[in-house]
């Protein structure tokens, strides 16, 4: 679709058709609802109009075929809304596999994006078109939304966890970003671009941005800084587990249960220890809350994601 | 005449005693009714400021007339006001009060203290909220959503959320109140099913009040305590899971969406039923459907929640059941769509706001329908969309019903008529109003106008403007009743005990009612709403329209 | 009134007995490690003796037929309260990462 | 008609009957209320311990499962004397009933006063949330928090209800001692009951959920 449909937001997305197809389907069966009311209700409001003053109505007053039509014929299309709904949604929210992750970290009142390469904005995302882009958020502070209304996709953004969310963009351009949460007096303020370029056009952009250390390399540093090496080395024996080859395998936790090593347990593990204890080891490691900011710990992770080995 | 003026001679609830105290002591449901149309009155008039000065700041796209966290205050006042303390009170409050006793055919309410109790509670908890919003404001949210309510802002989230936990239980007494009534109260011969549509509607109302609002209550119990101690139950630094505070907050309030919109579905059958003289189109079916409402009402929260970081799945469930709640609100309109088929209909002011229900609510809630399916919530979510959605139901569907309700029993309440002409004119104000100021907030939430924006970018100024145009065209439209009924009070004529011609136990006592209500113990001898035929209590030989 | 049913006290002291013993019981129970079959008797227990407490104490036995409709709706509700969230957190780690928040 | 009417008759109502079967059904509705009111915290409870089973269970090691038995005791006999109260009242032995009402409120205040000792010793050791709350295990400081704010968060809430229970019965003695009740008209008494009853029936739950079940913790649920 080339023409601009009025009050439709630019499709710059893979998702965006999609989204404008469902709604499309919608405002028909509202219309249709609508209209079919609409013209009940005035036809027999005014064919039936009281003529004089003592006049009543009729004593039909109940009718099950009728009553059945209106209840299963409603219920059969809502059925039908329900299900494409969840169609299109699943699709939302289920990244693809070669997508590539950028951190995005909400706090009042600003996005702060990172780029797998290092470079870091403020309020702006540059990505390359047709690239399946998946955004890890959290927030430091209160909740936040991350809204492309041009993408047609939107996830709150929590303290304390991660969320996501992806869009593949099929256009060039400049697209609004909105904060959709409420989250305190400059939550109208908390919006920014993303500029989706060409790939060449956007190679141009990496290079131009004074590139601060990778985040993997980054987390390094802090690994370092931290100490973590004196329990976690690529050798078992020493206090902790090693982390080589962690992330995304099944981890045996000492109360039985097992759970898959994604970002958000990574992210437990290191600010909430104690919480998950891994099978065979003791609850020892310190909490690192008070020590790492949100981003530090996103660095962390993605340091623990390059440790390749299997270890264990 | 004579007879009529005879009757407004009588002693009647409004002339048995006299003076301030007497009012403010009364036991009689009725005019505890009163009292509390005073109170959700000035509420509204409060709420509706504040509206107005929303609509003013957005009438540009900078931020220009007020700061940006004034403006948070507003809306989130505008909010707390118009839902706590005007939309949830209103129509139970005023006329299930006034006419749930008339219509069962008994003396009151099971328990007449406890119903003063909960209006009294009604004007702690407001006055509190309103000290809050005077003192430090507010600037939440009417959702109060944690952390930032619970950690971050500065204002007087406690005395709000105090005042809105005090009211809560105004309206669980309120609910626990008609509920005893209409069990243990019925005139004899008052059989389930002879029971009109409005008391059926108010009882599945009461179900909501009582199983709902002490989730509520706990809730914002943890909120002041999450804020003055700190326990960390909604705090993520803490181990608290903030989003888990949502959960509890729309456990309450999506079904709160049906305690607005059941006493104003509660009118509308009495008001068609009266204004097409004919028996409710399929009574059984709706009459269930108001308990089905309200039943189903509880599973569906979670849809409040699909872009929050819940879980897909659970989502998705909540979706499905989002759909099945649509069901019974469809067979409603249908039912009463089709009671006008061979009816004998007539277009007094009431029956407009009616017919206006039927359409404003049907829009509302096909888009509630657009917003409960999964994939096409998560572009709009929190986008003018879901503004106007719920102005949809709420302001042409509940106060619609509401104004439609006022007008229809004003004669009966205050024993005085009405000017008929202005209230038409009133009603056609606020339709098109209405449908100004709010239809575009569906396109501006369409194209990604998110809501509690204080400035927003300028593509999106002319509707804007449209919107905030239709609301001073709006605004004009519920002053005009404001003033005519208060003139009718002083200059009315008297209306006599059945104005409309129109069946039902309250339209068979005088106007104003007796204190008792009746003077002699009525026995429901008939079925109800027997336009056709000609049942006792009618008046002189009303004709059926098929014979013409 | 007539129909006013009167518990004898006998059996008033026999309920008590017995929420005593099923008090005994669930601390007896807990000093044992039956591991997460604790969690079932311990619950079990109490509900036992809500019932009983309800019962007798609360006359739902001898009253109305609306009576224990409504006790059992208050309960029913709450189920409905804890089902429908934990339904969230439980299958929230199910999509794959980033999703989760805690198993 | 209000000759026909007996004085305990209120206006709106036509028999006794109709009273009596209007107050108990307005109490049980009421508690229906008080069931989902508590109910939020015990979705707190459950969610916060399934999530961290290990903090909560040593939290619960904190508690003194001594003095939680002896309230829960306490607490079922204040219930057995409020039943007995009931059935004083319906059997006209107005002495008795006095004497009962009596016994449920020495019995209530003994358990807060239980409670109001446990509390204190909380507050030594440092187990209050906030800015002087102190785990002795360290791994668990910072975790076993929550468990302490649902369990001052819960047991206050029931502690309130004992409190408002207490100056209900006070303010029902007056009239029981001035003899009003008897086996014609006892509604205040039996709605009272109905109330005492379900602050016992949290306390049941209460018990075993705080105070149990920190007992060996192996980290399943
Ligand atoms: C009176 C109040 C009221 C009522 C009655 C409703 C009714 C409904 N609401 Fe609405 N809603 C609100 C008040 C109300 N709502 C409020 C205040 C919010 C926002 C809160 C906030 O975030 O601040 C909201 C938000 C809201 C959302 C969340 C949006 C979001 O935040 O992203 C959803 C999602 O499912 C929803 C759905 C529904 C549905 C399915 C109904 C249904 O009950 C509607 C049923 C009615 C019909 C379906 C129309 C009649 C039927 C026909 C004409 C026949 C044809 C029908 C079919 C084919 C189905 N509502
Ligand atoms: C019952 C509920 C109810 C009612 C009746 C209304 C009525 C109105 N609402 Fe409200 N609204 C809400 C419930 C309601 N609203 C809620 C829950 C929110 C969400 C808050 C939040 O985000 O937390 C909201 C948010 C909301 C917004 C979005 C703010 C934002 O997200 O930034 C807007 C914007 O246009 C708006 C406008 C209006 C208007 C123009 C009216 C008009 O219909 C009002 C017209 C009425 C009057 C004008 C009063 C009558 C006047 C008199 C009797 C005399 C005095 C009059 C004057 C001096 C002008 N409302
Ligand atoms: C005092 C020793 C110690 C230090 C220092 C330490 N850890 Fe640990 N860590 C442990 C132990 C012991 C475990 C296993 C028990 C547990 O899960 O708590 C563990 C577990 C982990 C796990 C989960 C491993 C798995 O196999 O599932 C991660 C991830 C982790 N640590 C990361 C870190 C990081 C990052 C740092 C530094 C910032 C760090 N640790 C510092 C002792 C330590
Ligand atoms: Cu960030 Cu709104
Ligand atoms: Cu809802």
């Amino acid at each position: 679709m080339n023409f601009k449909i009025p009050f439709v937001p630019e499709q710059a997305s893979t998702m965006a058709r999609d989204v404008d197809q469902l709604t499309f389907f919608l405002v028909g069966m509202a219309v249709f609802f609508t209209v079919l009311i609409a013209v009940m209700v005035l036809y027999f409001a005014l064919r039936y109009r009281r003529r004089a003053a003592d006049q009543v109505g009729s004593s039909f007053d109940h009718s099950t075929l009728l009553e059945v039509t209106w209840t299963v014929i409603p219920l059969l299309i809502v059925l039908f809304t329900f299900g494409w709904g969840a169609k299109v949604y699943f699709r939302l929210y289920r990244p693809p596999a070669d997508a590539v992750q950028y951190y995005v970290t909400g706090k009042q009142w600003m996005w702060k994006a990172q780029h797998p390469t290092g470079q870091r904005e403020i309020n702006e995302l540059h990505v390359p078109v047709g690239q399946p882009t998946r955004l890890l958020m959290t927030s430091e502070d209160v909740i936040h939304s991350f809204f492309v209304p041009a993408f047609r996709t939107k996830a709150d953004v929590v303290p304390g966890r991660y969320t996501s969310l992806w869009f593949t963009p099929t256009k060039p351009g400049r697209y609004h970003l909105f904060c959709t949460e409420y989250c305190g007096a400059e939550h109208s303020r908390m919006i920014g671009w993303v500029t989706v370029q060409e790939p060449e056009e956007h190679q141009r952009w990496l290079a131009s941005v004074p590139v601060q250390t990778a985040p993997a390399v980054a987390g390094g540093e802090l690994y370092a800084r931290l100490a973590c090496g004196n329990c976690h080395r690529e050798e078992p024996g020493l206090a902790g587990p090693p982390l080589h080859g962690l992330f995304g395998r099944e981890v045996e936790l000492a109360d039985g249960r097992t759970v898959r090593a994604d970002e958000q347990y990574l992210r437990e593990s290191i600010l909430r220890p104690g919480a998950k204890v891994v099978a065979g080891y003791q609850p020892v490691m310190p909490s690192y809350q008070s020590q790492v900011t949100e981003e530090n710990v996103l660095a962390l992770i993605d340091y623990i994601k390059s440790l390749e080995g299997v270890a264990r | 005449m004579s007879s009529e003026a005879m009757a407004a001679e009588r002693p009647n609830y409004l002339n048995a005693t006299t003076g301030l105290k007497s009012w403010l002591l009364t036991l009689d449901h009725k005019r505890i009714g009163i009292l509390y149309l005073l109170g959700v009155s000035a509420f509204f008039v409060l709420g509706g400021i504040f509206a107005m000065l929303i609509r003013l700041e957005l009438v540009t796209p900078a931020g220009d007339l007020v700061q940006p966290d004034a403006y948070n205050r507003l809306f989130t006042s505008h909010g707390v006001l118009m839902v706590f303390f005007f939309l949830i009170p209103a129509i139970p409050g005023v006329l299930g009060n006034f006419l749930i006793p008339i219509m069962i055919g008994t003396k009151d309410l099971a328990f007449p203290r406890l119903n003063l109790l909960s209006w009294y509670l009604f004007m702690a908890g407001g006055t509190m909220a309103l000290g809050g919003i005077i003192a430090g404001g507010v600037d939440t949210g009417w959702t109060f959503y944690t952390p930032y309510s619970s950690t971050y802002t500065m204002t007087a989230v406690i005395p709000v959320g105090l005042g809105v936990f005090v009211n809560g239980f105004s309206g669980i007494l309120t609910g626990l109140n008609f509920m005893v009534t209409i069990h243990r109260m019925r005139a004899p011969g008052m059989t389930w099913f002879r029971l009109p549509l409005f008391v059926w509607s108010h009882y599945a109302t009461s179900l909501i009040q009582v199983l709902g609002t002490p989730v509520l209550a706990i809730t914002l119990v943890l909120l002041v305590f999450e804020r003055a101690f700190h326990i960390g139950v909604f705090d993520p630094t803490r181990g608290g899971d903030p989003v888990f505070f949502q959960h509890l907050f729309w456990f309450y309030s999506h079904p709160a969406v049906y305690i607005m919109i059941l006493p104003s579905m509660a009118v509308i059958s009495e008001l068609i039923a009266a204004f097409a003289r004919k028996r409710i189109f399929g009574y059984h079916a709706v009459a269930f459907a108001s308990i089905g409402i309200a039943v189903l009402g509880f599973l569906v929260w979670g849809h409040h929640m699909f872009v929050s970081g819940q879980s897909v799945y659970a989502g998705t469930a909540f979706s499905l059941l989002t759909m099945l709640v649509a069901i019974p609100s469809a067979i409603k309109v249908f039912n009463w769509s089709f009671t006008l088929y061979q009816g004998s209909v007539s277009f007094q002011t009431p029956m407009l706001y009616a017919l206006g229900f039927i359409g404003l609510f049907m829009i509302g809630g096909l888009t509630g329908v657009f917003l409960g399916t999964l994939g096409f919530d998560v572009h709009v979510h929190d986008t003018y969309f879901v503004v106007a959605h719920f102005h949809y139901v709420m302001v042409g569907g509940t106060i619609m019903g509401y104004l439609g309700g006022l007008h229809y029993w004003w004669p009966k309440i205050t024993g005085k008529l009405y000017p008929e002409f202005w209230g038409k004119i009133s009603a056609l104000l606020v339709f098109v109003g209405f449908n100004l100021t709010f239809f575009p907030q569906f396109l501006l939430g369409y194209m990604g106008m998110p809501r509690r924006y204080h400035a927003y970018p300028e593509e999106w100024q002319v509707l804007n403007v449209l919107s905030s145009a239709g609301a001073s065209i709006l605004g004009l439209g519920f002053v005009l009743p404001v003033l005519y009924f208060a003139w009718s009070l002083k200059k009315g004529p008297l209306a006599g005990r059945n104005p409309w011609g129109a069946r039902g136990l309250e339209w068979e006592t005088d106007s104003p009612p007796p204190t008792l209500n009746f003077d002699e113990p009525p026995v429901m001898n008939h079925e109800v709403y027997p336009y056709a035929d000609g049942e006792p209590g009618s008046t002189s030989g009303m004709k059926p329209a098929s014979a013409h | 009134m007539s129909d006013i049913h009167v518990v004898p006290v006998k059996i008033y002291v026999a309920v008590f007995l017995t929420l005593m013993v099923l008090t005994a019981i669930t601390v007896a129970v807990a000093f044992v490690d039956l591991g997460a079959l604790n969690n079932v008797v311990m619950l079990g227990i109490a509900v036992a003796k809500a019932t009983l407490v309800v019962l007798f104490f609360m006359h739902v036995k001898y009253g109305t037929r609306l009576v224990p409709l409504v006790a059992a709706g208050g309960f029913f509700w709450l189920l409905i309260l804890f089902g429908f969230t934990l339904s969230d957190y439980l299958s929230r780690g199910w999509l794959g990462a980033g999703t989760p928040w805690m198993r | 008609m209000s000759t026909a009417h007996p004085a305990v008759l209120h206006h709106q109502f036509d028999t006794l009957e109709q009273q009596k079967e209007s107050a108990t059904l307005g109490m049980w509705l009421f508690l229906v209320q008080e069931i989902l009111f508590f109910g939020g915290l015990f979705m707190a409870y459950m969610l916060y311990r399934w999530r961290d089973p290990q903090a909560f269970a040593a939290g619960s090691h904190e508690l003194d499962i001594t003095l939680g038995l002896v309230n829960t005791v306490i607490l079922i006999a204040s219930s057995l004397t409020m039943a007995m109260a009931v059935h004083s009242a319906q059997t006209d032995k107005n002495k008795a009933l006095v004497r009962y009402l009596v016994a449920t409120g020495i019995l209530g205040l003994a358990f807060l006063v239980i409670k109001y000792f446990e509390y204190s010793a909380k507050w030594e050791h440092h187990l209050v949330p906030g800015p002087n709350f102190h785990f002795p295990e360290l791994a668990i400081d910072g975790r076993a928090e929550i468990f302490f704010s649902l369990y001052f968060a819960m047991t206050g809430m029931h502690a309130l209800h004992m409190v408002v229970g207490l100056v209900l019965l006070g303010w029902l003695l007056v009239p029981a001692a001035r003899g009003r009740f008897n086996s014609q008209y006892h509604n205040p008494i039996e709605c009272f009951g109905l109330y005492w009853h379900f602050v016992d029936i949290v306390w049941i739950f209460l018990f075993p959920l705080l105070y149990l079940i920190g007992r060996h913790y192996h980290g399943a649920v």
